[in-house]
């Protein structure tokens, strides 16, 4: 165990850190840019309209990705918060801090879309179902864990700090994702899997599958990018943000 | 008309995505300009 | 003094470096209190007494080094229980009676003297029935010192336990300090070296801005 | 070095924060105050139809309730911080979770029990059919003690922060949304004639975690809070 | 011991307030956060029904920013109490009133402006009906500064009591109830179809009358709470 | 001194007594501050030197007995407005920086001294950016006795000044006292006598608790 911690503690240093993210920040985004555009001209172009919700339903390949990126950082968030709960890694608190404006803006396109999509699916743009409302909690979780973050002056005692909320918070995560076994809501239940039978149509299913791996990729290069700069303006005294500022500088 | 739907949802999504793209990058830059800025003050206050 | 040179340190610390957001705040430190010893920690203002005395408590966490209280070690999940600290604050509440206030710090520290007593040593008499936030700075700081003799603990942790009182009041503190030790005890504290020092065989450590 | 007693800790805490209200029992009365005014603006500001106020009555009373206990939440523990009570607190060798245990339970007997007294009152006030009072009562007896709870632990990770009045809010109202769901959602259900009995048992279940959990992540948060 | 023009010292004192305020951004959305939470907590305590939730939208969303409004205000003199610099303010030879209404009218930009700007979007998550957003605007356009003037004639009066949170709830509200019935009113008009332009007038009236009285209120009130 | 010995007072009164609910704090004192000159008050802890600095500057309302300043008298609704007053609290914002409080102060005291000069002149300079929270309690002491350098007023009200200082603090309010006192100002200042008092002619008030 302690091995295993002295390797994180070493790859984890903030200096390699700093030239691990720089490296593959870009191959990240260069990952999401193609999927993304494969898949959006899919979702806009090449899959036919839905016979029930005719052009809206293409929303569904933005939408179905996000929601499920949503849930996604938020548990990559807690486990985050855990290592740098439990074992003080410098690096954690930096991801887990990192995720929280990635996982917010996922959350807020799900609510959009997922509203903007209501409107002629259901014609409104609210409601308050059990799911909708635990989205919309699970944003105010995310914005918790920023303020919080933001409201402590040291650095890492915030980390700390907001790291302990997302642990609290995680518990929202299946409450989302069961809502709607649990109670019964306008919003649609289960229906896409992306391995195994789906009630999808495997035709209209490809661009999603673009969708879905652009939006994980954007997550890491997303995550890459904010703990980056996190990480430079907390070591901004150290020598070697210097010489790392010097070297594209 | 439904394609406005679409549309507005694309492109909301493609404003946040931006977002979420640049203000790293910009925080990025401040962070790096206001490192330079103290290293030249050290050399300076140095020499 | 009466204990034996070989009895394990209160305190020790080695190498011990704070910054605060990367902000060196005081370099590499070692430090050692033995029980009988007092060490008195200089320095002007802003060299970083308080700050050290806070880490040193486990109440912000050190960026290298260690720190061992009582044979345990010192880190952010790890205070140290069962010391008696002195600081800036006076960590008695204001609408509460000086005595009534005496009576909770006595159950929670486990006390083995009397309250009322200990409020009479420090001058506080006539006073057992005031509100502490009716007291006057000085008489406020009296009823924190009256809070140390009481407790058990063994380290004491100073933070200017001469600030706002008067002449009385210094010696009320030496006089303090010199019973602990005669017990056993060891004492740190804090002065920026404008007035007073403890009477007793003590070292000094020199903190600077 | 005798450590105290769990039991003498507990009276000496407990006797501490009582007195501490009861030096300003002024201030005590104010969650009170509070809900009542809240309870008092619907009126004024739907303009009173008893029919209408009936049905929205469980609703407004459960946010009422809520919010004026979200509202003393701030103070559980920051006069402590203000003067050094909690640093001293920190460095002792009482176990920190007990004595949190005690304080939430005095500061609920001391908001929120007033509170749920008057709530027959603040009922009538707003028309409620007197069915739904037990209800009401019920699901407000299970689920205030579990406010508490929940609500020290995001104190105890605020404290540190400076006016954090605000942001406790934001903080601890998604934490509060299940236990309203399920509160208000049995008093509804009882409106409608559903079984209501099933959210109460499901408060009931929580409120046992809560009474384990929460006092060990309060402590926790505090010390994360304060080093 | 020449006297600062009272242009420069709206300046430097405007200047102050909005920088205090941005070095704590992060308050600065609390209360808009808070107002969101409380509209999000009706229909989460009532069960939601459109029809149902219509009806109470106007008056939900009156007592939502109401009450943000409220509990910002503590914060309007007591930060300045408690490290001196009221006692600066009122030793130096500057006229209080003025810094007092410059310091009212920050205090309003900063919170109450937000939360108009949001109200469409609260109001559509109430589904409050599209034709009463107008006057719901108008009503909180006027309203809020008025609340703001009259809240800081309280909260100068309460700023020598520590944690008068509560209190000062307890001592404003009355005070608030006035123009809450008007301006939820004016709302409450228009959705029956009636004239509601009238209570606007009163509104507007009543704004006019407190910019000129309550700066010297409150200055008054300062000086009594603390000599 | 340079003052002349019939400029009026800017400080006096006349059998002046407090009293806390029927309890007095102080008894009869007549006291009288001219231009140029300096009075010291003495008193142990809890003697009633903060309290009869605040009923001075008209925070306060004496139970007896009548406070001219300037020329105006003082009582309940008038304040001594444009004296300069150091009282336990420091008067300025944690959150703004050092430069930016006395920005602020500069306006509104109508200084006409340059707030980054002062600063340097109490030994702040390199702390113009730092957060008034971030400093130690003798820099913070440091930053409201740059606020008096600052203020035009001709009435110090003085209370504890050499409190958190050390002994180059100490110095500096020495430094600042003389000055105010060549330029025709007057000082009342407290302290409870344990160290340091003005190198300037003075006289001088015993309390007693
Ligand atoms: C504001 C409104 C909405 C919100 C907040 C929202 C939220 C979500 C969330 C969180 C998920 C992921 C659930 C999970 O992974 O367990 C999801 C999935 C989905 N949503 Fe929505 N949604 C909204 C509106 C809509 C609308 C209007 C439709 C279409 C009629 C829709 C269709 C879907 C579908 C098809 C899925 C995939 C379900 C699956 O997992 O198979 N959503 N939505
Ligand atoms: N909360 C804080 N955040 C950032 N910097 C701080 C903080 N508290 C103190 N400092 C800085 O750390 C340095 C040491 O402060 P500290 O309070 O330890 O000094 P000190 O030796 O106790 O001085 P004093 O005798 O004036 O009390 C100072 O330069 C101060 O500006
Ligand atoms: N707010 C108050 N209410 C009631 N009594 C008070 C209050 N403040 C002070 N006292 C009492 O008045 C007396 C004088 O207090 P004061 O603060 O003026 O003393 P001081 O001379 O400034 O002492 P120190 O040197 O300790 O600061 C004290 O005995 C104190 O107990
Ligand atoms: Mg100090
Ligand atoms: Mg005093």
């Amino acid at each position: 165990m302690n091995r295993l911690l002295l390797w994180f503690n070493q790859t984890g240093s903030p200096p390699n850190f700093d030239r691990f993210a720089a490296r593959w920040t870009p191959w990240a985004f260069a990952v999401a840019f193609v999927t993304m555009a494969v898949g959006v001209y899919g979702a806009l172009y090449s899959v036919p309209a839905d016979y029930q919700q005719g052009e809206s339903f293409r929303i569904l390949y933005i939408h179905v990705p996000c929601a499920w990126m949503s849930l996604f950082v938020f548990v990559v968030m807690a486990m985050q918060s855990v290592i740098a709960l439990v074992w003080r890694i410098k690096i954690c608190e930096l991801l887990a801090m990192a995720c929280a404006p990635v996982g917010a803006a996922f959350t807020l396109i799900t609510l959009l879309t997922g509203s903007i999509w209501g409107k002629p699916t259901w014609g409104t743009w609210w409601t308050w179902d059990p799911r909708l409302t635990s989205e919309l909690v699970l944003l105010f979780l995310y914005v918790g864990v920023m303020g919080l973050y933001a409201a402590i002056e040291d650095r890492r005692a915030a980390a700390r700090a907001a790291a302990f909320l997302a642990l609290v918070g995680v518990v929202n995560v299946p409450i989302v994702h069961f809502a709607v076994n649990w109670w019964n809501t306008l919003h649609q239940g289960s229906t896409i899997r992306l391995i195994g039978p789906s009630k999808m149509d495997t035709s209209m299913l490809w661009p999603l599958l673009f969708t879905v791996i652009a939006s994980k990729a954007w997550f890491i290069g997303s995550l890459l990018q904010r703990a980056r700069a996190m990480n430079l303006e907390q070591e901004s005294a150290k020598d070697w943000a210097r010489e790392a500022d010097g070297d594209d500088a | 008309m439904s394609n406005v739907y679409v549309a507005a949802s694309f492109a909301v999504t493609a404003i946040i995505l931006g977002w979420d793209y640049l203000s790293p990058q910009l925080k990025l830059r401040r962070v790096r300009r206001a490192i330079r800025l103290r290293a030249r003050r050290d050399t300076n206050r140095k020499s | 003094m009466s204990a034996a040179p070989t009895s394990p340190p209160l305190l020790e610390c080695r190498g011990l470096c704070f910054a605060r957001n990367e902000e060196p705040v005081f370099g590499p430190i070692d430090l050692r209190v033995a029980a009988g010893e007092a060490l008195l920690v200089k320095g002007g203002n802003g060299a970083g007494k308080t700050t050290l005395l806070r880490v040193l408590a486990g109440l912000l966490t050190p960026t290298a080094g260690d720190v061992q209280a009582m044979g345990m070690s010192v880190d952010a999940g790890h205070l140290v229980r069962g010391c008696a600290f002195l600081g800036h604050l006076h960590g008695h509440k204001g609408d509460l009676t000086a005595l009534e206030n005496l009576d909770f710090s006595a159950v929670l520290l486990g006390a083995n003297r009397d309250p009322e007593t200990v409020l009479a040593e420090v001058g506080l008499s006539g006073h057992e029935d005031h509100q502490a936030r009716r007291l006057s700075a000085g008489q406020n700081k009296r009823l924190a010192l009256a809070r140390l003799r009481l407790s058990p603990a063994k380290l004491w942790l100073l933070d200017e336990p001469y600030a706002n009182l008067d002449l009385d009041g210094i010696e009320l503190v030496n006089r303090l300090i010199s019973m602990h030790l005669d017990e056993g005890g060891g004492v740190l504290l804090t002065t920026h070296g404008a007035y007073a020092a403890p009477p007793v065989p003590i070292r000094t450590l020199e903190l600077s801005a | 070095m005798n450590a105290p007693s769990l039991l003498a800790l507990a009276k000496a805490q407990a006797e501490r924060d009582l007195r501490l209200v009861w030096r300003r029992r002024g201030d005590a009365l104010q969650p009170l105050m509070f809900a009542l005014m809240v309870v008092a603006l619907f009126p004024l500001a739907l303009g009173a139809e008893p029919g209408k106020l009936a049905k929205i009555a469980p609703g407004v009373l459960w946010v009422a309730v809520l919010l004026s206990g979200l509202l003393t939440l701030d103070n559980l523990f920051r006069s402590d911080l203000e003067d050094g009570s909690l640093e001293q607190l920190l460095l002792s060798r009482a176990p920190l979770a007990w004595l949190i245990a005690v304080r939430v339970a005095v500061h609920w007997t001391v908001t929120a029990l007033p509170l749920l007294i008057a709530t027959p009152l603040l009922a009538e006030l707003l028309a409620l059919p007197h069915d739904l009072l037990g209800p009401l009562l019920a699901s407000l007896a299970l689920g205030t003690p579990l406010l508490s709870l929940i609500g020290a632990v995001v104190a105890a990770l605020t404290v540190g922060i400076r006016r954090s009045g605000m942001l406790l809010a934001v903080l601890a109202l998604p934490l509060y949304v299940p236990v309203l769901v399920f509160g208000a959602g049995a008093v509804a259900a009882a409106s409608q004639g559903l079984p209501w009995l099933g959210a109460i048992y499901l408060l009931g279940a929580g409120l046992a975690l809560a009474l384990v959990l929460a006092p060990l992540a309060a402590a926790t948060a505090l010390r994360i809070a304060l080093t």
